[in-house]
């Protein structure tokens, strides 16, 4: 998978990534130029459904879905995508539209347009670990991120069901811990790293989402964990967004900064902070990192 | 629940076993449901299943016996996170998160058979959105759903601290495919009134 | 098919089965002993496995004047001779192009799987067979292109070396 | 020139009421090469027969038709007849004018017309049948045994009882198999190593059994009552023949903490080691992997210590080449493990259990180790992470069975019985412990199985509950379980000090490999295949060669140890003659036609197809052939078919009477 060949990635960003995770889109971009990865974003993108759309109208979420693959072949390179929601909702079209011929004849009536599916669509994290390779991550760090011990939390959608993402196992995957131990940081094994943070209820039925949240905040703090990882803005919202209610409510105290993986990977490879978005969280981040001598 | 519904003896008998509308989800969800043995797998992972009145492997045993009624007559559907844990663990391959969707779909068509009234307001605010303007933007949808729902105050602590984030804005442009999206919702309802898809 | 012939009312096609001896002979027998009725225009021919049928035979039967041929056997899977029905498929499959290019109507030819306990299903494929055969008429073709010569003796055509090879 | 006789029989009514016989026999009269034709009433009773005897020699009838019933069912009865009369039997046919003319027509004419048809079908077909000489094979009346588990011990004990040499090949060091690890058995609570060691010991001092441990089937060549075995005896390093059984280097053994593969791995052996104390033979073998002296070349303390100089550490693989007539082949169970990727599933293992990380996550069998008085804890139910009693214990049932995403879609069919066992074992042990199982529902038919399954319940007090498990994940010293129970409808939590998985059974390591050098099939699991599922149980399709045990499917150790005697008898009955007969319906091939393609050896089911040398006077080769081995031929006559260049032949349905059939019409 590495090669010397210079990386570029046309760039799936996301409705949330424009909105309440603009930190998550900068430290992307950031990241990647430091790392001297092509990243051009995919011209007059729309949304991709999310849940919403499949939860009711499954041929709407295909379209839409079929509709951004489309619009992204216009672009050179692999589509990156970098919310887990999108990345979830794109595979599942290739994979869904791969498999059932009727549907296919639908969606590409819909879309007036034969459907493209041979395009590969990748989280950012595959493009990490596998295109950009372990070794040459390792090898871009500047500042490791010698012992702080993160909790990496994959959420449903980065690796579920069975053959559609294929991004790791689905039940024990590692993606994500050997991104962010090759930039030199621990990893706690806990219990929750693939538990639902309820995200589809977080307008709807925030109660719900607070329980469920609550139950990972106290996995992670119980394994250890100075912080959280995420490659979801959705999983963010909940985690951090919500994390003072919920100590409120459950009467704990968390204090756990929740992080996007290019945040700590740009703090490794010795992106400026200001460049990373840290003042967007709501979980001051600084203290820790400042303890930890990064900042 | 809904005590009438839910307590009543069931009859079977091959005009209240209801096949069609069976078929109709087998098709949307591309799974059987005859593969389902019962295992009550999917409702041990179910995130949500305290959530329900019917636990996930009971919605499944209810198509089966093909009485959708009672599935729609409830709020379980409403509250499945779509967080794939039980397709991705069930011993036959049962798709129940995609059956899930249909299930949704198909109560959606059957106007106003469920309960459940917050999630589905917010699905179609989230669809109303994308129709008018091409993407989510995440302040119009929390105002609306709060003005509808008539909880004014949720969230309120949140809402400043996050505008003095940038996580909220205020202000958005429409997007140059507008006119494509459009269209793809018209075909879509156009294909539906013609009978060319579910 | 042949809107030029002429076909009488009382026409009564002649039929031709190749079954294999522990699946549908014995469900023949079945149906015999069950005292079932079908058109008595079919005659069986007795093989120990549809793998021992050559696809010569076919020719050789439509050749001799059968108006359809039935070549029936084991279920897939439940093969007297562990896989011989298999292997049958597969040679046929490949002879269905040699059986159009000499002039046979697939249509007269049926596959089917009758088990030893089937025998209703061989009164079914019987009947239909004939019934379908006799809508369609004598089978002129063979009659008149007296393919004597080609089919007789050693039973090997270039045609049929050909298929040989794509087995 | 033939002279054909042709007998049409009435069968009472059954055929002369649709059917006009005398026309029928008016015709056949008038066929060419008939001499002679008549009907009778009931050709089958004995005056029947004795007209058919009488006429062959009256009329010097060379051919036979009898126009009856179906040959299914009285081909014999006439062919026995005419080999009475001094013809050989494959010269009579019989015309089937019953089961397929007068019970299937009511039209007399339709069917008078169509039993002329099959009678001169018939007629054309025997003129060209030829003499069949009967075939027979000579029988070598020794059996070979592979597998030395309770099968292959029962079978091995049954056949060499009744007089007859027994080879009992074993993979491992001894013989004993699973059944030998096994605590108590179900339903009566035996011990098992009480019921199976005298087993054993019987097997070791029987004087017809040789017995072969530690050794693998290399080679298998021939064919029913003739095959040629190759064993491999691997290098034990010790010779069994001066070995006294001492142990003493055992004990002064310096590599003292190697996992024992019998004690599933929870129990340590030494490098040179026997499995288990009462181990058949009680030689040590060497395990050259873990040993010092294999490993640097430095040690040799057993050597040393040997009083009677057993071991040898330059002892190499034999091969043994045995002459056997039958083989039974009886290789076993091994239980799947969670954290492999089964066969045909895109899943590795069972990630949500823990891919087999957890350590007090353990399968059936470790625990029968754990229970087993001789087992590596002397019988205490211990955790293996940290010697701890569990107090709460969790049994999770259909483990990789009857799971169809990770590719094993079957029913284990032991577990519901032994973890009913389990739970017993376990209340019997662990006096204030509460055991709980997860199940979709008990199976449990055979003889008080049922009520052995009650009795844990209602006596035991184990808790069962109708639902599988979601997950289990480790938190502090326990194991979370999230299950769910489906009758209340809600989910449960566990949190337990140790969980046992009733894992899948499946076919041994390497069982497909095994198969292919038989020449024997099996299913896509790799469980073999029995010849027919009800009637043929007992025997591959393979003739010679007979199952015992779960290497042909899930069993429990009464229904093993009966298939066990019934192969024991099918192979008793092989060898009650001298010499095998069989129907000559066998495939020859015509040499100077064949061109050594060798496309009826692929499509032949049973390796009845060799290849053969043809050489000139002074040994050149000149080319090499196709040769059907009558032996193994089982008549099918694919091979004759797929010949491109029909040079083979199936006796009794060569090309000459099928198209004579065919041109009759």
């Amino acid at each position: 998978m590495t090669s010397d060949k210079a990386l570029t990635y046309a760039y799936f960003p996301g409705c949330s990534l424009h909105a309440s995770a603009g930190e998550y889109d900068l430290s992307t971009r950031e990241l990647f130029k430091a790392l001297e990865i092509g990243l051009t974003e995919v011209p007059d993108w729309f949304c991709c459904g999310a849940t919403p759309a499949h939860n009711v109208d499954e041929l709407l979420s295909l379209s839409l879905c079929a509709k951004n693959l489309e619009l992204a072949e216009a672009v050179e390179g692999d589509l990156a995508v970098a919310c887990a929601s999108c990345f979830s909702r794109l595979k599942f079209t290739q994979h869904t539209l791969g498999e059932n011929a009727t549907k296919r004849q639908q969606v590409e009536k819909a879309i007036d347009a034969p459907v493209k599916l041979e395009g590969n669509v990748k989280h950012l994290l595959e493009i990490l670990a596998r295109d950009l390779g372990l070794e040459r991550l390792a090898a871009s760090v500047q500042k490791p991120l010698s012992g702080l011990k993160v909790a990496c939390y994959y959420g449903c959608l980065l690796t579920r069901p069975t053959d559609v993402p294929n991004l790791d196992c689905v039940e024990a995957p590692t993606i994500m811990e050997q991104v962010i131990e090759s930039v030199g940081a621990e990893t706690v094994a806990w219990t929750h790293r693939l538990e639902c943070c309820g995200a589809n209820f977080t307008l709807s039925r925030p109660g719900v989402v607070i329980q469920l949240t609550n139950a990972i905040l106290d996995a992670a703090k119980a394994a250890g964990a100075d912080c959280i990882m995420v490659g979801c803005p959705l999983c963010h919202g909940n985690l951090d967004i919500r994390q003072k209610e919920i100590e409120g409510v459950f009467g704990a105290n968390y204090n756990l900064p929740v992080f996007y993986l290019t945040q700590l990977v740009g703090l490794a490879v010795g992106l400026d902070s200001a460049r990373l978005g840290l003042e967007a969280m709501i979980v001051n981040p600084l203290p820790l990192l400042k303890s930890k001598g990064f900042l | 629940m809904d005590g009438p519904v839910k307590k009543k003896k069931m009859v079977i008998s091959q005009e209240t076993m209801d096949v069609d509308f069976v078929r109709k989800v087998e098709m949307l969800s591309d799974t059987s449901v005859r593969r389902c043995f019962q295992c009550g797998k999917c409702s041990a992972g179910c995130p949500m299943a305290t959530f329900m009145e019917h636990p996930p492997n009971r919605v499944v045993r209810l198509l089966q016996l093909g009485q959708w009624q009672r599935i729609l007559a409830g709020r379980s559907i409403w509250y499945c996170a779509s967080c794939e844990t039980c397709s991705t663990r069930c011993p036959n391959k049962v798709h129940l998160a995609s059956i899930m969707d249909a299930l949704r779909k198909l109560s959606w068509d059957a106007e106003g058979a469920s309960k459940e009234s917050y999630v589905q307001l917010a699905n179609k605010l989230f669809l109303q959105n994308i129709r008018s303007y091409g993407r989510q933007y995440e302040m119009r949808l929390a105002a609306v759903f709060n003005v509808k729902s008539g909880q004014f105050l949720k969230d309120l602590m949140l809402g400043p601290k996050l505008f003095a984030k940038g996580k909220l804005k205020m202000f958005h442009s429409k997007n140059k495919n507008m006119a494509e999206i459009e269209k793809i919702f018209g075909r879509i309802e156009e294909m539906r009134k013609n009978g060319e898809a579910l | 098919m042949h809107p030029e012939k002429t076909i009488s009312s009382d026409f009564e096609p002649k039929v031709i089965a190749f079954v294999c001896t522990w699946c549908t002979y014995a469900g023949a027998d079945l149906a015999g002993t069950s005292r079932m009725q079908y058109p008595s225009n079919v005659r069986v021919l007795k093989f120990p496995c549809t793998g021992r049928i050559d696809p010569v035979f076919i020719l050789k039967a439509f050749q001799q004047g059968a108006d359809g041929v039935l070549v029936s056997g084991c279920h897939p899977g439940d093969c007297h001779y562990i896989a011989g029905n298999f292997h049958a498929r597969r040679r046929f499959a490949a002879f269905r192009k040699l059986l159009e290019f000499v002039g046979v109507d697939l249509q007269r030819l049926q596959f089917s799987w009758v088990s030893a306990a089937e025998g209703g299903k061989w009164v079914e494929v019987v009947t239909e067979l004939t019934e379908k055969v006799r809508a369609m008429g004598p089978m002129m073709e063979f009659k008149e292109l007296a393919l004597e010569e080609q089919w007789s003796g050693a039973m090997i055509s270039p045609e049929l070396q050909d298929a040989y090879r794509q087995i | 020139m033939s002279r054909i006789g042709v007998f049409i029989c009435h069968c009472g009514e059954n055929i002369s009421r649709t059917v006009d016989v005398e026309r029928v026999a008016a015709h056949a009269a008038a066929l060419p090469g008939v001499a002679y034709a008549t009907e009778y009433k009931y050709m089958c009773s004995d005056p029947g027969q004795t007209l058919l005897k009488k006429a062959i020699r009256e009329q010097r009838l060379t051919h036979v038709v009898v126009a009856a019933c179906s040959p299914r069912m009285h081909e014999r009865t006439f062919r026995k007849a005419v080999e009475a009369a001094g013809l050989n039997p494959y010269l009579c046919e019989m015309a089937n004018i019953r089961e397929h003319c007068s019970w299937v027509h009511e039209d007399r004419e339709q069917a008078t017309v169509k039993a002329c048809d099959i009678v001169g079908m018939m007629v054309e077909r025997t003129k060209k049948n030829r003499v069949l000489p009967t075939i027979t094979v000579p029988v070598t009346k020794r059996s070979l045994v592979i597998g030395g588990g309770i099968a292959g011990i029962q079978a091995a004990l049954d056949i060499a009882d009744s007089g007859h040499e027994v080879v009992l090949v074993e993979r491992e060091p001894s013989i004993g198999g699973h059944m030998a690890q096994l605590s108590e058995t179900f339903p009566t609570l035996d011990c098992s190593q009480c019921i199976m060691t005298p087993k054993m010991v019987d097997v070791a001092n029987h004087p017809k059994i040789t017995l072969y441990t530690y050794s693998e089937i290399e080679l298998v060549e021939g064919y029913i009552g003739n095959f040629q075995v190759t064993v491999r005896k691997r290098a034990r390093s010790v010779d069994e023949r001066t070995c006294t059984g001492c142990g003493v280097c055992m004990t002064k053994c310096p590599q003292k903490k190697i996992p024992n593969k019998f004690d599933q791995y929870i129990g340590m052996r030494t490098a040179i080691y026997v499995p288990f104390p009462q181990a058949v033979p009680n030689t040590p073998v060497i395990d050259r992997e873990n040993c010092t002296r294999f490993k640097t070349g430095k040690c040799g303390v057993c050597q040393k210590v040997c009083g009677p100089g057993a071991v040898d550490f330059e002892q190499q693989d034999t091969l043994i080449v045995e002459a056997v007539g039958a083989i039974v082949v009886a290789t076993g169970f091994d239980l799947y493990s969670i954290s492999e990727k089964p066969k045909g599933s895109p899943i590795k293992g069972y990630g949500e259990f823990g891919h087999g990380k957890i350590p007090d996550v353990i399968d059936g069998m470790t625990f029968e180790r754990l229970a087993s008085a001789s087992g590596p804890t002397g019988g205490k139910i211990v955790r293996p992470s940290d010697g701890r009693e569990p107090k709460q214990i969790v049994f999770i049932q259909c483990i990789g069975s009857r799971a169809r995403e990770k590719g094993i879609s079957y029913c284990s069919k032991v577990c519901c019985m032994y973890t009913a066992k389990h739970t017993m074992l376990y209340h019997h042990k662990v006096h204030d412990g509460q055991a709980y199982v997860f199940f979709m529902d008990a199976r449990t038919p055979g003889k008080s199985y049922d009520e052995f399954w009650r009795r844990s319940i209602e006596e035991e007090e184990a808790v069962y509950i109708r639902g599988m498990v979601s997950r289990l994940y480790q938190k502090g010293d326990k194991i979370v379980v999230m299950g769910s129970d489906i009758a209340v409808g809600v989910q449960v939590e566990i949190e337990a000090d140790m969980v046992v998985l009733a894992t899948a059974v499946q076919p041994q390591q390497g069982a497909d490999l095994l198969a292919q050098k038989l020449g024997i099939s099996y299913d896509k699991y790799n469980f073999y295949s029995e010849a027919h599922a009800k009637l043929r149980p007992v025997e591959c399709a393979t003739a010679g060669i007979f199952l015992a045990g779960a290497c042909q499917g899930p069993k429990d150790i009464p229904e093993t140890v009966s298939q066990a005697s019934a192969a024991a008898a099918k192979v008793m009955t092989l060898f009650s003659k001298e010499r095998l007969e069989r129907e000559p319906i066998v495939a020859r091939v015509r040499e100077v036609g064949c061109v050594g393609c060798f496309a009826c050896k692929k499509v032949c089911a049973y390796g009845a197809v060799e290849e053969k040398e043809i050489r000139d006077r002074q040994g050149n080769l000149l080319r090499v052939v196709a040769s059907v081995n009558p032996g193994v031929c089982a008549g099918c006559g694919t091979c004759q078919a797929t010949c491109p260049s029909k040079c083979v032949e199936l006796d009794g349905y060569t090309d000459e009477q099928i198209v004579a059939m065919i041109e009759a019409l």
